[in-house]
């Protein structure tokens, strides 16, 4: 199973745009990726979800644990979302309140 | 209603199999003509956590521990067990989060599993014990399903019109 | 060489389950990337062409028997197995084709599944008895693979240069 | 599984679009669609294989039989074929010596 994980810069944010299934196994490589980025001074932060199929609470877990890494440095980490089945994981388990969700990067980049 | 003959898979505890679980969850549930799409994701999904914790509850244990994944298809319904040999829990005992509006709920990045499956599957049993933990999940099948039941209003439970 | 855990699925000896055994195996398959995506597809055939003489043997015997589909993954190979509980058959005694040429040919629908089993594979072994059959295909991983050694012309078999 | 199973008529020939896999489970359709099309007189078929996954040694059998009854009725079962996975299932077999197979619907047609 396949994680994409690109990164890319849009007027001094960080897109990180993620493919495939996150879960249990492959959640640890988006986890080091957000912590990489952070240790590279990147504290504007935008995960992209438009090419993941699957999400599962362990990569629900992985987003809250890196926006709360985000906050620390007083950055933030938002998010960009339309596929019905994957935001109805964030809206279950009430996590749409704890992150700013964005139908389109563009719109996320401009915050 | 008779449940038919039973699949079986059983994987060796280990977070790289997972997705083949919900491969052939979601293959048997896309044989059912009754279940809609968003349900099959759902019941993936629920699958998936149930095995995801089935797979960590033997990494204190024994790696070379398995799990079994067992899916019985009725007329009416789909049935999925995920059984492990860990430590067991008790299901009604779970911390709770603080509120999502509350700052120090980014202190917890778990917890979320039991809450999504209980909320996505039709019903959720759990029988765990020191010898290990079985959950049941059941996704009823019929085009008038707990949705609609649960969508009743007052007025509906009012007295029948006999007219 | 350690062979790693191994996946079992079980499924009824019904012909509908067939499909879920190739999804099982090419995802597995799929795993490798030292298997090249036609030989995944070789082997997919050849479980697929194993499951459906599994099933098939169940016929005549108890249509509530099951099939059992094991799937071992080591370093440098794949190696599938599929157990039945059928009547058993002598692979080295089946019946052969006329020629393709041959108009009477087309008489002929079946038969055609081990001869597909025993080009697609690398080593394929049968163990069968009248208390059932179990079929082990086994497909090597490494790069540097049984083609190789195939495609060797009696030249390259001749004395080493030790120039 | 589904296999899609559609027939039109190009010049008096019926061409049939298998799509999906041809197996155990789902080949008894594909026979009982050719029996369909000869009862109804249809002794020149085009069997368009370019939709298709998967092929076992049922689905061949079935081509196969299908083949024979057609001869029987001074017929022809023809096949259009060009993705390799399914031209080597007919290779292995020797079948490309049975079956005229085409690259596209217009050259079988044409015959
Ligand atoms: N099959 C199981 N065996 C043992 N403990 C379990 C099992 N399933 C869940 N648990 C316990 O319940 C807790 C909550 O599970 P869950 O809601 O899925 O969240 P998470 O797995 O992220 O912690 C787990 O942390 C674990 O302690
Ligand atoms: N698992 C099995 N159990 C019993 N008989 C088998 C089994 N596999 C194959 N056979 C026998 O070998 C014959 C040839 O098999 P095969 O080459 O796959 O062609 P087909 O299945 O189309 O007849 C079958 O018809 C059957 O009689």
């Amino acid at each position: 199973m396949e994680l994409g994980l690109d990164v890319e810069e849009q007027d001094g944010t960080t897109v990180l745009a993620v493919r495939g299934e996150v879960d249990v196994y492959t959640a640890p490589r988006l986890r080091e990726k957000l912590v990489e980025l952070v240790s590279q001074g990147k504290y504007k932060i935008v995960v992209n979800l438009e090419g993941v199929d699957f999400l599962d609470s362990t990569g629900l877990g992985v987003l809250v644990g890196g926006l709360k890494r985000l906050r620390s440095h007083d950055g933030d980490l938002t998010l960009v979302c339309t596929q019905p089945r994957i935001l109805k994981v964030f809206e279950i388990t009430g996590l749409t309140k704890v992150f700013a969700i964005h139908d389109t990067v563009e719109a996320a980049v401009a915050g | 209603m008779s449940i038919e003959p039973v699949i079986e898979l059983e994987i060796p505890a280990r977070a790289e199999y997972v997705g083949l679980v919900r491969l052939v969850v979601s293959s048997l549930a896309s044989g059912r003509r009754a279940l809609a799409e968003e349900r099959i994701d759902d019941l993936k999904l629920a699958v998936s956590e149930a095995c995801t914790n089935a797979i960590e509850a033997h990494h204190d244990v024994d790696a070379d521990e398995r799990v079994l994944v067992r899916c019985a298809e009725a007329d009416d319904r789909l049935v999925v067990s995920i059984r492990d040999k860990g430590p067991g829990f008790d299901p009604d005992s779970l911390p709770e989060h603080p509120p999502v509006t509350d700052p120090d709920r980014l202190n917890f990045e778990r917890g979320l599993g039991i809450p999504l499956i209980r909320t996505l599957v039709d019903e959720v049993s759990f029988d765990s014990s020191s010898a290990g933990t079985s959950v049941r999940l059941v996704m009823f099948c019929e085009p008038v399903s707990f949705d609609d039941e649960i969508d009743l209003t007052l007025d509906d439970l009012a007295e029948p019109d006999l007219g």
